[in-house]
């Protein structure tokens, strides 16, 4: 498992995590690589289907991370974010999705040590788990290993 | 719930007073006190002072022992012990493969079920809710609260009262109708384990610390811990001697205080086996 | 030896630490603060030098090191001054007493770290000569518990007697405790005696 | 075809140093449709701008892709030199090479092909990318200063003189902040009423200042040069046009005993009170809380007393609905009081004090007149120890970070105490002392040289009583640990500087960030110092963090100037990156249901409904509108929107889903 490098796609604020990442940089903290960050204005534009997608696409883990509760920029998108995601969540987990691959967050523009740890966090528990295998692949590759062997 | 006692090797020798004044006590109450069975030393200062593991697994063989009691919870009316236990309990449960280590030390099992109450949490959660109408000598002076430094440090690991100017102690006091002073050597150190040792260090910073008591015109120093009791009353000639004054404060253990607010006799409570002596009257 | 000697004998004073596990390469390092972060999870480069733990020690006066100073010559990293540590006083008056964690700003566990040096101090048999009678008493208690399984006063007053020489010490305390029933003169054995002796023996 | 171009920036080593530059820009290069990919030490240069302005001519580029910092730090500039250059400025974006990858990464072959990742991301989103024209909106030409210290004073005035009207909103009764209760100040140790007073009445003369008192932001909304503030206006009971201040009521009052929150408690006031002699403006407020007729329902004696008549006890709170254009948070900060430390027992000790407790007894306007007085038995204290980084730069107790001005106003007092007693002794028991400003040091040597002041190194252990004295344990850390105990007269404590009650509150109702320890948040720590995150609102003082007074009035000023240089313009462009909702040709006219899902969750009530009919007038079709002038951006709508008939211009459906897909897969 030691040459396994997990992808981590981390969807985070403009306005607080973006800018708390950016003073982990001015910082100079170092964290792990395998973590990218795609920028969105708030986390109230994050569309769930998006991480579907990244896991598709063969993501190991997802980081979502916006700004505290009431520290919304815009008020209350974090708000929207939060409680889309509960719901989200248990479509995830009936789909086979290890809830343990998604990290959900808050890390204000201040915070540029929380956000190294939170990925740092992030990527030790996906080195754990491995690399993501689609619920699809999990059911077909006992198949497809007896079909081998008959 | 099942509660247990584990005295200590103090409360079984030089503290056999502080025993009698919990068990009669307990007595007065109608609480049942059952001993850990088979109970071992805690291994005190000498362990951790020499050998860290020893100091784990020797407590550790206690509390597997209060679980296989059945114990819910286990008073511990000796400071130190009190003390030893609970950073064991707290060590072992923040670090499973020390459990691990030492439950194969000590070759039995060990979960950490039991809850460990020091004297006061014991007098307070057994005896204040009972006291109403029960105070016939009630205990009219003034005094020195001395907690010692084992009763509340480490604070993060005890978790129990104040670090600084802790109350606990005062409150019970005050419920049986003394006047606690103000007392800022509520958490000094009386020098401990150096009683035999080191008894010119003991005979000073014990000194200090009634002579602070006394400057307040505290008329005793209550305690909770055998240690301190021996260091503040049989090494009182010491004491004396260090300073060169004659102090003549007396140092109750705060069950006998109780004790004699209820009425029990200085006999019952193990006062006649005091070095300073104490005026009941 | 001149005053900064303890930079030439530091082998890695300017330590580099990432947060990843995976890229870690630190030196091979021998110093008493390197190991107290290893066994002990105390890392002494976090104190500042406040003196508050100093301040508020009990036994600051009898000390030739106060708790601030033995921070300090851990921070040093030479292996002189670790050696100076190992050979102190101090490290055996401490009473424990917490105290200094108690109020120390930065949360470092100083009773610990003396706790560690105490040990490695008899490990290493570099005890303080002063402190054989603080020693000689912790060795008898601990003799008694391994022997009855409880502590046996009277016997650890003549044990330490024994290995301090202070024959003469407390004569007159023992009639005293006798009359009011505070002297045993019999142990007190246990049961589980043997049990006690063998997690003696495994935490050697 | 698109053709994009990518730029890779060194950042001088910055980047270059963790990050394979070449090997990035080489990889990239490979890329469908990019028709450049240069690298260069330093892009936002002006030769490295040239650079990209050159390429969009030479290759007809339809989008840049700039891999260089963060797109906070300079989109703007890059956005700018593609606009120079002739492409559409929102046909530009940045991969952010350094503070997401070399800053925290270390060197080796997982960074560069981070980098390359990052890079490859915007550039399938930069394919995607629309040509936008910014949005034009209006400025209101003015700004409110909430807070009425110093810095607010300084702000206001400097905005004022610029010719622009200036809100002035001061919680208190009186504006002056901490200054006007200091004694002297350091460096110069001159007066600080005598300096400060005559700036006050400015504010309150000045006729483009309009000043609230007893006042309070009950809420913010809108944007910079449109903010809509609502003010509340508590309620004095008093009419302020007919009283005329002269401060009868006060003297009658029966209620004498409510601890004086400007003597820091070292006094006491009336319930109808004025905070001090100087306040501005001078007229009295009654405190409801202890005010006898609102407790027990009669008393009235200000009322009868009252020459003018002007006591209204049914006066209610006031709110005020103002147009801002832009916001300047100056609302300061706050001190941590003697019962923070249970070693120092808890505030339980009379004759322990804090700072500002100590610049009360040194004022000559102060409870004892300017006598140092043990507040105990009155008795002048024979000697003093004063306690540096009390609170400040002890992690144990929550606050780890220095408060910056204890250092100073320590010397400074102990430099008073001994300049009015000579024979007394001080001590000063510090950690390191931190002087760094203009004759700063030169002050603290001559507190110890001229003066005598003992400098102790070490932290106090802990305080006790006894009979009468207070008994004060340390150690000089000089001398190796060594323990020292003195028997002190008065202890005053430099008790750590902390964010202002409220402040996390208010920072809510304005959207701005605030750190850990609810001190505001600047947008960035070195170039943007007295921004905020939100376009248009500013900081100034000690509310960001603790400050002296020199700072204080340079950040004020400077505040003052991003206000004035955003009302030098009529209109503001705003970036056009709001919502739209798809349209397209009848009969369909869009893919929205009308639903309304979407209108709830926008925080700007800027979607509305529109009506589409047909020739005989009749509503067929119903679709969500945005109202570009009110959306802000944040894309809530878009996410929530079951048809997907909201977008985002900057953020659109394609192009998150091909940036998700481009950063995972390699082309």
């Amino acid at each position: 498992m030691s040459d396994f490098e997990p992808k981590i796609v981390a969807f985070v604020c403009n306005w607080c995590t973006y800018a708390g990442a950016d003073l982990t940089g001015t910082s100079r903290i170092k964290y792990s690589p395998s973590v990218k960050i795609i920028r969105f204005p708030c986390t109230g534009r994050i569309d769930f289907m998006l991480l579907l997608k990244a896991f598709a696409n063969g993501a190991d883990g997802i980081i979502v991370s916006g700004c505290h509760p009431n520290d919304c920029h815009y008020t209350s998108g974090n708000f929207h974010a939060k409680r889309r995601w509960i719901m989200f969540k248990e479509l995830m987990d009936f789909m086979g999705i290890d809830m343990k691959r998604i990290t959900f967050s808050w890390v204000s523009a201040a915070e540029g040590a929380r956000w190294a740890e939170v990925v740092n966090e992030t990527d030790a528990r996906i080195r754990e788990l491995g690399p993501y295998i689609s619920y699809k692949e999990m059911v077909n590759r006992p198949l497809e290993e007896e079909v081998r062997n008959e | 719930m099942k509660t247990g006692i584990y005295p200590g090797c103090s409360l079984n020798g030089s503290a056999r007073d502080y025993n009698e004044s919990v068990f009669a006590l307990a007595e007065a109450f109608g609480l049942k006190l059952e001993q850990v069975a088979d109970w071992n030393c805690c291994g005190a200062t000498a362990a951790h002072n020499l050998n860290k593991d020893l100091s784990l697994a020797l407590p550790a063989r206690i509390l597997s022992l209060a679980e296989q009691n059945g114990m819910d919870e286990i008073i511990v009316p000796c400071a130190a012990c009190y003390n030893r236990l609970t950073v064991t309990q707290n060590e072992l449960k923040r670090d499973p493969e020390l459990k691990n280590r030492i439950s194969e030390v000590i070759e039995m099992s060990y979960n950490g079920t039991s809850q460990i109450i020091n004297v006061i949490e014991w007098i307070d959660k057994y005896i204040i809710p009972e006291l109403e109408g029960k105070v016939i000598k009630p205990f009219d002076r003034k005094v020195a609260c001395y907690y010692g430094c084992l009763l509340v440090r480490p604070y993060k690991v005890l978790g129990y009262d104040r670090p600084e100017d802790p109350q606990s102690m005062d409150i019970v006091m005050s419920k049986i109708g003394a006047t606690p002073v103000y007392y800022p050597f509520k958490t000094e150190c009386c020098g401990a384990g150096f009683s035999m040792s080191r008894t010119d260090i003991v005979a000073n910073l014990s000194g200090k610390i009634i002579e602070d008591a006394e400057s307040r015109s505290a008329e005793a120093i209550i305690v909770a811990c055998p240690m301190c009791h021996s260091n503040l009353d049989m090494r009182r000639d010491d004491i004396n001697k260090y300073w060169n004054k004659k102090f003549e404060i007396p140092v109750i253990f705060i069950t006998q205080a109780v004790g004699l607010a209820l009425g029990l006799s200085a006999e019952k409570v193990g006062l006649k086996r005091h070095f300073v002596d104490v005026n009941v009257g | 030896m001149n005053v900064f000697s303890f930079y030439v004998f530091s082998p890695v004073l300017n330590k580099k630490k990432t947060n990843m596990s995976h890229t870690e390469t630190l030196t091979e390092n021998s110093s008493l603060a390197h190991s107290l972060e290893k066994h002990v999870d105390v890392l002494s480069r976090k104190c500042y030098q406040c003196g508050k733990c100093s301040a508020g020690c009990p036994v600051a006066d009898e000390m030739d090191l106060t708790p601030s100073m033995v921070m300090r010559l851990l921070q040093t990293e030479s292996p002189v001054n670790d050696e100076k540590l190992l050979r102190s006083h101090s490290i055996w008056l401490c009473l424990t007493c917490e105290m200094c964690l108690c109020r120390c700003p930065m949360e470092i566990d100083i009773p610990n770290v003396m706790d560690f040096l105490r040990q490695k101090s008899i490990k290493e048999k570099k005890v303080n000569p002063e402190a054989k009678n603080i020693i000689a008493f912790h060795k008898s208690f601990l003799n008694s518990i391994r022997l009855t399984g409880r502590l046996f006063e009277f016997g650890l007053t003549l044990d330490y007697k024994r290995r301090s020489m202070a024959l003469m010490q407390d004569v007159l305390l023992a009639p005293r405790m006798i009359t009011r029933g505070k002297l045993h003169f019999i142990p007190e054995i246990i049961k589980g005696r043997a049990h006690v002796a063998r997690i003696f023996k495994k935490t050697k | 075809m698109a053709r994009i171009g990518v730029f890779v920036c060194h950042c001088g080593e910055n980047i270059s140093a963790t990050v394979d530059c070449t090997k990035v820009a080489e990889s990239i290069g490979k890329l469908k449709h990019v028709a450049l990919s240069a690298e260069y030490k330093y892009m936002c240069s002006d030769p490295g701008q040239t650079l990209i302005k050159d390429a969009i001519r030479e290759h007809n580029l339809t989008g840049v892709v700039v891999s260089a910092c963060s797109p906070r730090m300079h989109e703007p500039t890059f956005r700018r030199a593609c606009a120079e250059g002739g492409l559409n400025p929102f046909l530009c974006e940045m991969a952010n090479l350094r503070e997401h990858c070399s800053w925290v990464h270390e060197k080796n072959d997982l960074t560069t092909e981070k980098a390359i990742d990052i890079v490859r991301t915007q550039v399938e989103k930069v394919k995607l990318n629309h040509a936008l024209q910014p949005i034009r909106v209006p400025v209101t030409k003015r700004a409110l200063v909430i807070g009425g210290g110093i810095a607010g004073i300084q702000a206001a005035l400097d905005i004022a003189n610029t010719g622009h009207k200036v809100v002035m909103v001061e919680r208190s009764p009186s504006i002056g902040g901490h200054m006007s209760q200091l004694s002297e100040t350091f460096p110069t140790l001159d007066c600080s009423q005598c300096i400060l007073t005559p700036r006050m009445v400015e504010v309150a003369q000045h006729p483009n200042i309009t000043l609230y008192t007893y006042a309070e932001i009950e809420s913010v909304e809108g944007f910079i040069g449109n903010f809509k503030v609502k003010v509340r206006k508590k309620a004095k009971s008093l009419d302020e046009k007919t009283c005329t201040g002269c401060g009868l009521c006060t003297t009658k009052c029966p209620q004498k005993k409510i601890p004086n929150e400007f003597e820091q408690g070292m006094g006491m006031r009336p319930a109808i009170y004025i905070p001090f002699p100087q306040a501005v403006p001078n007229k009295p407020v009654i405190d409801r809380e202890h005010c006898t007729y609102y407790i027990k329902g009669k008393c009235k004696v200000c009322e009868i007393v009252c020459p003018t008549k002007a006591i209204r006890f049914d006066q209610p709170d006031e709110i005020l609905d103002l147009d801002i254009g832009a916001i300047v948070i100056a609302t300061g900060f706050d001190i941590k009081h003697a019962d923070f430390f249970p070693e120092y027992g808890y505030g339980k000790y009379k004759d322990v004090i804090d700072g500002l407790q100590f610049e009360r007894l040194a004022s000559a306007s102060g409870p004892t007149s300017g006598v140092i007085q043990r507040p105990s038995d009155g008795q002048v204290p024979k000697n003093i120890v004063f306690v540096a980084c009390a609170g400040s730069r002890d992690p144990a107790k929550g606050i780890e970070y220095c408060s910056k001005i204890c250092c100073m106003y320590t010397a400074k007092h102990a430099m008073l105490y001994k300049h009015k007693f000579h024979e007394g002794k001080a001590y000063i028991f510090y950690m390191d002392i931190r002087a760094g400003g203009k004759n700063y040091e030169e002050f603290v040597r001559r507190a110890i040289e001229e003066d005598h002041v003992d400098y102790v190194r070490g932290r106090i252990s802990t305080i006790y009583e006894k009979n009468g004295k207070l008994i004060v344990k340390g150690a000089d850390t000089l001398l190796g640990g060594q323990p020292v105990e003195i028997s002190a007269d008065m202890v005053v404590l430099a008790t750590a500087g902390v964010a202002n009650s409220g402040a996390e509150e208010l920072a809510q109702k304005l959207h701005v960030s605030y750190d850990s320890h609810k001190f505001f948040a600047e947008a960035h720590p070195k170039l943007k110092p007295v921004e905020t995150n939100t376009a248009g609102i500013f900081l100034a003082g000690a509310c960001q963090n603790p400050k002296d007074i020199p700072d204080s009035v340079s950040q004020a000023s400077g505040a003052a100037v991003k206000v004035a240089a955003l009302f030098s313009q009529d209109e503001l462009t705003r970036e056009p990156l709001v919502a739209y909702v798809n349209r397209m040709a009848p009969p369909l006219y869009s893919t929205c249901v009308a639903c309304g899902l979407c209108k709830p969750v926008c925080p700007y009530q800027a979607i509305e409904s529109e009506e589409f009919k047909n020739r005989e007038g009749k509503v067929i079709k119903k679709a969500a509108k945005i109202n570009e002038g009110l959306c802000q951006g944040c894309g809530t709508c878009v996410a929530i929107c079951r048809s997907k008939s909201i977008d985002l211009h900057g953020y659109s459906n394609n192009q998150v889903y091909a940036e998700v897909v481009a950063l995972l897969n390699e082309y």
